[in-house]
């Protein structure tokens, strides 16, 4: 496996360890703002799931197109979102990406091609495949990737997308972020068979990785990526994976029986996916490592511009509440 | 000026605006053979890329409409039947009505969702609900309701031009009653209601289908000498307020005709925003003519018992107008 | 094929017999009666599918539940509904099963198992995963069938279907009646890769067979009702099938161009189900004639019987429109 | 009596009518686990065969609902959030609201649909809609909001032992304010407000979450003489009309105060009623405290921008009180 990284320009490596890392420190961050009693709203964190986003949006540039999850920090990240300004939406601040209307599950870039995070489990998905189909009719090559969980995809949207997106051949790829549960369920009590083969009866594409391996998933999206860039359709992409934190920051304070045991998040833990990128990385080439500790200080820079951009914004107004809610209402005339 | 159907003005509406802008797709179920007639044609005029048949998905496709309006295309989304947009309510009301906002006004949603609404053809309850005040509470999406081909035709121009979701429900089924259409390019800016009888006795707001009925009643009610102010508001979201604050001041009494049902519905919005802005105004009670909070029934003659008519809005003006305090 | 009825009682084939015909010969009536201006609402003619009612409710008792779509009136008789207040009811009269509140779309009898015709597409699918639900909790062998379309099958919630009946084993038999239609869009243009082939990932064992096929759709129900009663689980039957006459009965009106050939609609009627079954039970015993002659006078009789009870009920009261919306409403307080 | 958070007597409710009537079952998404709290403990108590954790599908657990009550079980399906409701909409609104009726009252569907509905806990847009208006204007679906934990036990027992589609809808997220809770078993039967303070100058009508700051309120004003009198409706469909003009007739002013967008609300209804039913008994317009016609935003100052609370409740019945005809 560690051979597989050696194909990709060692730019690319670093890049991806980097964005990793990023998103890493962000939410260890966040964590400890939560437990400090410092954010509004709820925040779920994708601590132990960077590899996926990071290996999916290494292809994509900021012309293409990606909708979210409720676990959405690490998919604004890797697309290039900007670190200081999600912080300040977290945080509630008039400077966040969305002036502190969104908040942790809305975050969204539409410059940067981030449809957004999204509060609705599957909710993302249809988003994903009408950007699918913008890309298809304006014929420029861009695709469009739906993030989702596995609980996600039990919901019958995703089939709906399947079949319309393997009809219409949409450039759409599905990314299932397998983390072995759904919020407090196990994936296997509430999800039969297999989630990749329910791409099969539609004829599209499916691939069943591993999600902590972003080599891996750098070669699956690559694939799908250039599949539907070629016009030839959707594919689906099962990346399994775990969550070591929590399903939402404060769930301690309402879960009073253990949902999993220990050992397991331990086991996952050691399969951690930046732990193992980097000792792939200095594996192949033990001399990397001044590189990724020059990296590591560079993101811990970045996490505390980002607390303190956060910190310094201003409130929103009060009385910008009611704004926005369209674009043009006939003058004259009350909402 | 030409006479024409409710769903020919629709069908003019559309044509006329995917010529005039080529980033305009529509799509819904079975838009090619169009079922109402509305998209008829509009398959062979513009392709096979612009104009697409769905499979039936409506949970998917109404948030597809927000994903291609987000993305940059200006989208026609067909919902069919009013009933099925509940079917597809994750697409409107958490998505279309919502991303803008929550995104702090990054985008817009040039998106026209299009829908029949509304009873009187004995299609039961599954396919008759009049579903505007679930729409008009959602915040997000403006409601169109037309009350005559010339209106359909440049509302629905308006609603496709507009940078936010629209509603346009039409409650015509297969056609409606002719009437007649300009036959220049118009457009009607959303927003602007539109008296259709002058009276100085009583203002009756319709809505959509009601303004029919409403006039009719006026006109019988002419032949007593009777004087009825008819206010077709014609878009619910945004709601001019104004012209029926207006009209409420002189005339001083109101009754309000929608085919909702009662809870809730847009008569009781009004009703609460006349007290609210023009109770020195009023000397009588406010009156609505709506659906009793029932389902609408298969069977001719209940379906007649459930939804306002002529009688029913009859009856309304003279208890309005005859009111006395202390009565 | 023809030797696969002969496992079957007589009896139980002339049974089958007399229940396709009998949905014919109602629903030619009414196909006359729409033409003729009497019927108030749309009717969805189920001609050419009625094997697939009548394979199926064979193996039901009147405490098995059924749901049907808005194509209804062949689950409706094939599970024991009374032909003349169906007749009553899609007339709009107060005798009809519904009283005249539900009308065509909406035909039901609880008290033999029919949930109902249903108007929302897919509809049915949810409200027989309940009952299957019920069933098993009550766990006396009852199961549940879901009859849907082609066009049905895109919507998600069929999938959710699969998963839930798949988690918990309910005992649930979906039936998909694909009549190559969804409304005018011939099913491939809708609907990508295989019907039957969605259960696979679930684990939902499944199986495509001649609709067209009384005793195949017997056999096929046959190994899925006894699958569900023992406690296995859920099936999934799609059954080959087309519609001979229009989606719906007034479609000529607005239906200026052709969706399908002549040719085909006439290849169709040459393999019509009840013509086809006739001819093999009289193949196998040439003296049947008699009898089947002898049952479609008994049906004629019936349909007469229906129209005539159906004319003479009255409408229903219109003071009546608002009732029964709830059970129980709380004393002195309206609603 | 004993001091309890909401979420506590709606867990209590819960277990005591499970216990008392086994034909109930109980399902939604991680009930075992109970994101909120009301349904702790159920699973062990009663097994996985009543108290079932379902996948996330909302489209097709709302459905169930009904045919599961429909094949004779007494049904209670945790919808989780208001919003997801839109998700699982067609079930309630195509199915739940109607099949009853459709099929001339043949069945019974004794289904009880829980759901948080409401903000006021920087959840945003997605997960702080205030869905009554919605679920009230379906006319098949009885709508339940307590706005105290006592309330909340005796009206979800009613609730689940109603023969009807209910939707008990809960402000208190993972707990709510403790209030006295009784400790003898009661119910609550559906559709009786409640006087929750008497008064003779002005009638405040508050609904579910809102009965608190409207206390609040009045006890405010109370120092300075202004009597208020509050009343609960504790249910929105059936709604106890009689109790809130019989309020309205004697103070003769109406302030209705309710956690919905203001377009089709709660709040417009009743103030249609009122003006339609007491107009004589008004002496001033009828003004409504609502969310204006947006989404909830994220950021707690914003969130209390939109929500209504002490100072807006305060501020309308000032004006109410000082209003005067022709100013
Ligand atoms: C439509 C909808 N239903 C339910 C929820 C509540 N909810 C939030 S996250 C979640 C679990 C999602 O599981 P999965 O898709 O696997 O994502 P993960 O949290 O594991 O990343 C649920 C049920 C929701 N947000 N939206
Ligand atoms: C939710 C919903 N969407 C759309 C419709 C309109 N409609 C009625 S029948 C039909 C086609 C159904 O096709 P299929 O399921 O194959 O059944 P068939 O008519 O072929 O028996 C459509 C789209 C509907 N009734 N409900
Ligand atoms: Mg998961
Ligand atoms: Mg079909």
């Amino acid at each position: 496996m560690a051979a597989a990284g050696s194909n990709l320009p060692r730019e690319e490596l670093l890049e991806m360890y980097r964005r990793m890392m990023l998103i890493r420190r962000m939410e260890e961050q966040l964590a400890r703002d939560c437990a400090a009693g410092k954010l509004p709203g709820p925040v779920h964190l994708y601590v132990g799931e960077e590899a996926i986003a990071v290996g999916v949006c290494q292809h994509l540039s900021d012309r293409d197109w990606i909708t979210s999850t409720h676990r959405g920090h690490g998919h604004f990240l890797a697309k290039g979102g900007d670190p200081a300004r999600m912080m300040a939406e977290i945080y509630g601040r008039a400077d966040g990406i969305c002036g502190g209307f969104g908040g942790s599950m809305h975050v969204a870039d539409f410059s940067k091609g981030i449809i957004g995070a999204n509060g609705i489990v599957g909710g993302g998905i249809a988003l994903a495949t009408g950007a699918a189909l913008a890309s298809q009719l304006d014929g420029d090559g861009r695709v469009a990737v739906a993030f989702f969980g596995d609980g996600a995809a039990n919901q019958g949207v995703l089939m709906e997308a399947l079949n319309v997106a393997s009809l219409w051949k949409l450039p759409l790829i599905l990314v299932c972020e397998n983390n072995g549960f759904s919020e407090f369920s196990p994936t296997a009590t509430v999800t039969s068979g297999s989630i990749a083969e329910r791409a099969r009866p539609f004829g599209v594409p499916f691939v069943e990785i591993d999600g902590n391996d972003v080599v891996a998933v750098w070669q699956a999206a690559n694939a799908a990526v250039r599949r539907a860039r070629d016009g030839q359709g959707p594919s689906l992409i099962e990346a399994r994976t775990y969550r070591t934190r929590g399903h939402v920051e404060y769930e301690v304070t309402f879960i009073t029986e253990p949902y999993r045991g220990e050992a397991e998040v331990e086991a996952w833990r050691a399969r951690d996916p930046i732990d193992r990128f980097a000792r792939r990385l200095r594996e192949g080439e033990p001399g990397i490592a001044d590189e990724l500790a020059r990296i590591d200080r560079e993101i811990e820079a970045i996490v505390l511009e980002a607390v303190h951009f956060a910190e310094a914004s201003p409130e929103p107004e009060p009385a910008s509440a009611r704004g926005h809610m369209f674009a043009a209402v006939a003058r004259g005339v009350e909402p | 000026m030409s006479r024409k159907r409710m769903i020919q003005a629709m069908n003019e509406a559309l044509l006329e605006e995917m010529e005039r802008d080529p980033r305009i797709v529509l799509f819904g179920e079975d838009v090619k053979a169009s079922l109402f007639g509305d998209t008829k044609g509009l398959w062979k005029r513009f392709g096979p890329d612009r104009v697409r048949d769905t499979p039936i998905c409506e949970a998917l496709i109404s948030g597809m409409a927000v994903g291609a309006a987000a993305a940059g295309w200006r989208v026609v989304c067909h919902m069919m039947f009013g009933n099925f947009v509940y079917t597809g309510m994750d697409g409107i009301a958490n998505q279309a009505a919502k991303l803008r906002y929550m995104t702090n006004g990054q985008i817009k949603l040039p998106i026209t969702y299009l829908a029949v609404s509304g009873g009187g053809r004995s299609a039961a309850a599954q396919h008759s609900d009049a579903i505007h005040p679930v729409l008009a509470n959602l915040g997000g999406i403006k409601v169109v309701m037309p009350g005559s081909p010339a209106d359909a035709k440049g509302l629905l121009k308006a609603a496709i031009r507009d940078d936010d979701p629209v509603f346009f429900l039409q409650a015509a089924g297969r056609g409606g009653e002719p009437g007649e259409v300009p036959d220049e390019e118009y457009v009607i800016p959303l927003g602007h209601a539109a008296v259709r009888r002058s009276g100085r006795d009583l203002t009756l707001v319709a809505i959509g289908p009601m303004v029919r009925p409403a006039l009719k009643t006026a006109e019988v009610l002419a032949c007593e000498g009777i004087e009825v102010e008819v206010v077709d508001p014609r878009t619910v979201v945004p709601l001019d307020l104004e012209a029926i604050l207006a009209s409420v001041r002189r005339t001083r009494r109101l009754v309000v005709v929608d085919e909702a049902r009662d809870t809730c519905s847009v008569a009781s919005h009004l009703a609460a925003l006349v007290v609210e802005r023009a109770f020195d105004a009023l000397v009588a009670p406010i009156r609505r003519v709506t659906v009793p909070d029932c389902c609408i029934p298969y069977a001719p003659v209940l379906e007649r018992a459930v939804l306002p008519g002529v009688d029913r809005i009859e009856e309304a003006v003279r208890a309005t107008l005859g009111w006395r305090r202390g009565t």
